[in-house]
């Protein structure tokens, strides 16, 4: 079975180290669980898994090949949920929901997967509204939807539960569960409580914070 | 092929919803092109003189600043990320969203050329051949200006500031648009220049989703 | 000062009115453009295009009324945050769009006959031509945001501003045109036209003032059962 | 002592009713603490008491005197925390606190007042780190800092503790805990658990949307 | 006072640290005007006749398009919040805001006009008056278009709204500005129109700080 590791890993950003000599491995159905203080580079690991971040050193792989190689394919494997939640305001909540499934190619479940994702977040009845109207907590939500809308093997969740109400964090942790025990993997970066069954730790904190920048512009 | 469809179609849905967008290109084209006549004067022949010199600066104005928010919004809500990591090669993207943006505001801007054309006193044997170069030349722009946007994105973090570097890039089409015109007025063949605006916009059509699409790429990082 | 924000009770206000000012506009229009059209005599030097006069002018005229009354509308929501005004102006700039751009089409067919081209930089059409455009811009603002409050608000700033200008606009426009050597248009001015001319000229501006009222009430109306609707679509959806 | 209540309060926003006749009342050194679920209008609220919003209904007293009639004192005596952190990507971590204190007026003290707001937030030794740098804890944190750099006896705090980390969660408890001790009083919107110490809890939940509103506009 | 300081020095600071919001204004302003001659030929006593025109026009736009970020980037990362809730009263950060935007906008144009003048082979006995008309006439139309940026503040793609909201009330300092210019060139005098110039920046100093802070507070709603 395809395993998901990193080696070695070495991240910079703004010109400086955030964290390097990283090693992970995430087997299917695993959950990896990030932790440490704020700038430790959760986010920034996250980037990285998802291939929006280049590796300053180090690789990606996933069942022993490199990401780099093929990183369409990997996209393709992969839900990334950042600090964005990408919800158009004129859009409605549907519309908005659709586009990205439907890019996801997943045309023909669509209708049946759309209004389970909805349901599973507790959007139905606001299905209609656009997404302007959007609490920050119901924005949140549709973000998440999006994972379940369209299947994809692995899920990068910055700080999923932000501005999520205690019923809606539940969710989140249930449709987590599901996505494991289907085999999906899933990394989460998160300060607050979430119930992750058996999370695989890794935390960041380790690696001694970075000096002073050399240079800052 | 499909995914291009889906992101032609929601910018377009996204345009439609907020009608005001597609007229405001058109109407600064307009506004901008009236104001010329306060700065110059009214005598109708010096106005027509320099007509088809200022319909076609100030349409390469009006699609270069159209264009400045072509990726913004979807940059800064996040939408960019997600699409990046679509299945839809981030070229082909690229491609679509230029697309729905000439539909919704260069077609306009060649609709809205006889109306300036008219307050300019243009001798309007010309019309014909002005549109047909628009019909050329304004893709180029959008595709040129798409880059440029491209590249402003990344540049938001305090860099230099690119579409500027962008403006000397139209000066071909901007040549070759006019070139077209004053032929026409002065009875000569348009056709070389017409087919040079072509050429040009062939070659822009495959540099523009590359560059666009590594440009975004870094802004993302 | 609220007493009409209740919609209902407008509703049946503009219900009782609307029934006379239709009819009365049907009326005067009928009237002005018989008159205009049959009894007044063709202009000595411009021939029958004169008649096109009976509507340049009148809608000339209220281009510019329309947008004073804008203004006015503006300040009234903005100082006692009447509902009723914001809707007032937003119903009204589309009709002075309109009459302005009538202004500038019929202007421009009368041009033609008159001096031989569409469109003459004179002080006077170009003014009415800037005075298009902030109609334009009063409309744009308006769409311009989701929360349709926001755009009532700023479109009633935009409105206030626009009003301090436009005398500063007019003054330099004719400053202008007579600074560069002016376009000898215009040559009949409006106090001097003959009776035979004056009386349809006012009556098909009583007949655009009645259409105008009639409109604006229409509008009104119509913009309360859209907010009723979408308030209805929006309570469908409860809070989480 | 000077009480901040609200009487009988109603907000709609987007042409519909998101809560109403909602009423509190909070004693110096007191603590409001908002509850309820995404889109129950906890945000809404706190701009309603920064005079961000205008109340649709009802009225906000300081001391019996109604906040409308004079905006600027009330928006003197208070710190507002929304979503956003004002935080400007050019300038350091220092001057972006500077600034706000110093608009505050609170220049002599500067000096000491500014070093105490980093350090209470652990932000001294990124203190001369631009803010583009900064990872989005550090950047709540800076935007927390300016709570302290410059008094203020009001502090309307939405979600304060989004993307901190632990220690960081512990030391805002604690200056909340410090400007009550000195009268100050606060109200605080949170999901996650936020040490209060003896607030009055204020739960939105209960407020049923109410039906289709009369007056649509 | 000592805020309407604070906010200015800011505002500069904040301008120096990213090079290309100053930049911007002037790049614009000179590589546009560049482009006319392009457009129109080469003809030096045609450009001359119209350069006064088209220096203003394009000065015009440069700030006008410089003018959009005024607002939005305080707006976005909730800085304008803060500022509104700060004991300096809104209308003077507004002034103060326009006044460090024109530092670092409006002087550089006027800096850079020569360059133009001698690209247009403008005559050089104009140069003075020109300056001194766009050292009256560039504060205007940072003041007017500062009430168009605040007006579409968080507006669907609220940047491309402000031309049209803001150009035609531009046009009075536009002709009062070339006005100037041209009287001296013709020999007569450029003192009214200097006159008129500064009546109308009277006007706006009292209207924009009034309107633009009202458009902000309903802004933040
Ligand atoms: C696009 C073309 C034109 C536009 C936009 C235009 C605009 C206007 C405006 C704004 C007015 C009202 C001025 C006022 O009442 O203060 C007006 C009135 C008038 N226009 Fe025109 N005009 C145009 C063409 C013409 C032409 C070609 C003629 C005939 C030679 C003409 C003759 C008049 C007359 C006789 C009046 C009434 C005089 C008065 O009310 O003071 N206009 N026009
Ligand atoms: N900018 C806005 N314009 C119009 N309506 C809004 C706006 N923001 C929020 N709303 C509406 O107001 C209601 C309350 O929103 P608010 O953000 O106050 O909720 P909240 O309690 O803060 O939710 P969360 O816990 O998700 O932050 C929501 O149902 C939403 O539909
Ligand atoms: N866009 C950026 N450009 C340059 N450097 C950055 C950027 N974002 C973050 N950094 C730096 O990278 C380091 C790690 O940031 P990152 O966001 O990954 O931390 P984090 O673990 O997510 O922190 P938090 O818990 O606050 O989200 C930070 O110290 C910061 O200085
Ligand atoms: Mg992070
Ligand atoms: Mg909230």
């Amino acid at each position: 079975m395809a395993l998901f590791e990193g080696r070695s890993l070495h991240c910079r950003r703004g010109g400086r180290d955030v964290f390097a000599a990283l090693d992970f491995a995430l087997p299917a159905g695993g959950a990896l669980l990030l932790t440490g203080p704020n700038g430790s580079g959760k986010s920034s690991l996250l980037r990285l898994m998802a291939g929006l971040l280049k590796p300053a050193g180090g690789a990606l792989l996933w069942d022993g090949r490199p990401i780099a190689e093929a990183p369409e394919e990997h996209a393709r494997r992969l839900h990334y949920l950042g600090h964005l939640d990408a919800v158009k305001p004129v859009l409605s909540v549907t519309e908005n929901l659709q586009f990205w499934a439907a890019l996801r190619g997943t045309t023909k479940a669509l209708g049946g997967s759309l209004d389970a994702a909805l349901e599973r977040f507790a959007l139905t009845d606001l299905a209609a509204v656009p997404g302007r109207l959007l609490s920050s907590g119901q924005r949140r939500r549709l973000a998440l939807a999006r994972l379940v809308a369209a299947p994809a093997e692995l899920w990068l969740l910055d700080e999923p539960s932000v501005g999520l109400d205690h019923a809606s964090v539940g969710r989140l942790a249930a449709a987590i569960a599901e996505h494991r025990a289907s085999g999906g993997r899933v990394v989460v970066a998160t300060h607050t409580a979430l119930d992750l069954g058996d999370p695989i730790p890794l935390s960041l904190d380790s690696l001694a914070p970075p000096p002073l920048p050399e240079m800052v512009w | 092929m499909k995914g291009f469809l889906l992101v032609i179609g929601r910018d377009l849905r996204l345009a439609l919803r907020q009608r005001a967008d597609a007229w405001l290109a058109v109407l600064f084209f307009v506004l901008t092109a009236a104001l010329f006549p306060f700065g110059i004067g009214p005598e109708p022949n010096l106005l027509a003189r320099i007509a088809p010199g200022i319909i076609w600066v100030v349409a390469l104005l009006a699609v270069l600043l159209s264009l400045e928010r072509l990726f913004l919004a979807d940059f800064e809500d996040g939408s960019l990320e997600q699409l990046l990591l679509s299945p839809l090669p981030l070229e082909a993207a690229v491609l679509a969203k230029v697309l729905a943006h000439w539909l919704t505001t260069g077609l306009p801007l060649i609709a809205a050329a006889p109306l300036l054309a008219v307050l300019f006193h243009m001798d309007l044997a010309g019309l014909g051949v002005l549109m047909l170069a628009m019909l050329l030349g304004t893709p180029i722009l959008s595709l040129v200006g798409a880059v440029g946007a491209a590249l402003t994105l990344g540049a938001r973090r305090g860099g230099v500031l690119i579409p500027l570097l962008v403006l000397p890039l139209y000066i071909p089409a901007l040549i070759f648009g006019v070139g077209a015109v004053d032929a026409a007025l002065q009875g000569f063949a348009a056709r070389p220049h017409l087919l040079l605006l072509a050429a040009v916009l062939l070659v822009m059509l495959v540099i523009t989703p590359l560059a666009s699409a590594a440009a975004l790429r870094q802004a993302l990082e | 000062m609220h007493r009409f924000a209740n919609p209902a009770r407008f509703t049946r206000l503009a219900d009782r009115i609307l029934p006379f000012v239709a009819v009365g506009t049907v009326l005067a229009l009928a009237v002005g453009f018989y008159l205009a059209l049959f009894v007044s005599p063709p202009d000595y030097q411009q021939g029958e295009s004169v008649r096109i006069m009976y509507v340049h002018v009148p809608s000339a005229w209220m281009a510019m009324f329309i947008y004073v009354g804008i203004a006015v509308a503006s300040a009234v929501a903005l100082i006692w945050r009447h509902p009723l005004a914001d809707l007032a102006a937003k119903a009204s700039s589309p009709i002075g769009a309109g009459f302005a751009f009538l202004t500038l089409v019929t202007g421009s067919l009368w041009g033609r006959p008159m001096w031989g081209t569409w469109w003459e930089w004179d002080g006077r059409l170009t003014s009415m031509l800037i005075l298009f455009f902030l109609y334009l811009g009063h409309m744009a603002l308006l769409n311009a945001f989701e929360d349709s409050q926001r755009g009532y608000r700023a479109a009633a700033i935009l409105a206030l501003v626009g009003v301090v200008n436009i005398p500063i606009i007019k003054f330099s426009v004719d400053w202008w045109s007579t600074l560069h050597q002016p376009t000898s248009v215009m040559r009949l001015d409006g106090p001097t036209i003959h009776p035979s001319m004056l009386w349809p000229l006012l009556i098909v501006a009583l007949g655009f003032k009645l259409y105008y009222l009639t409109v604006v009430l229409l509008r009104i109306k119509s913009e309360l059962i859209a907010a009723r609707l979408r308030a209805l679509d929006l309570a469908m959806v409860k809070g989480a």
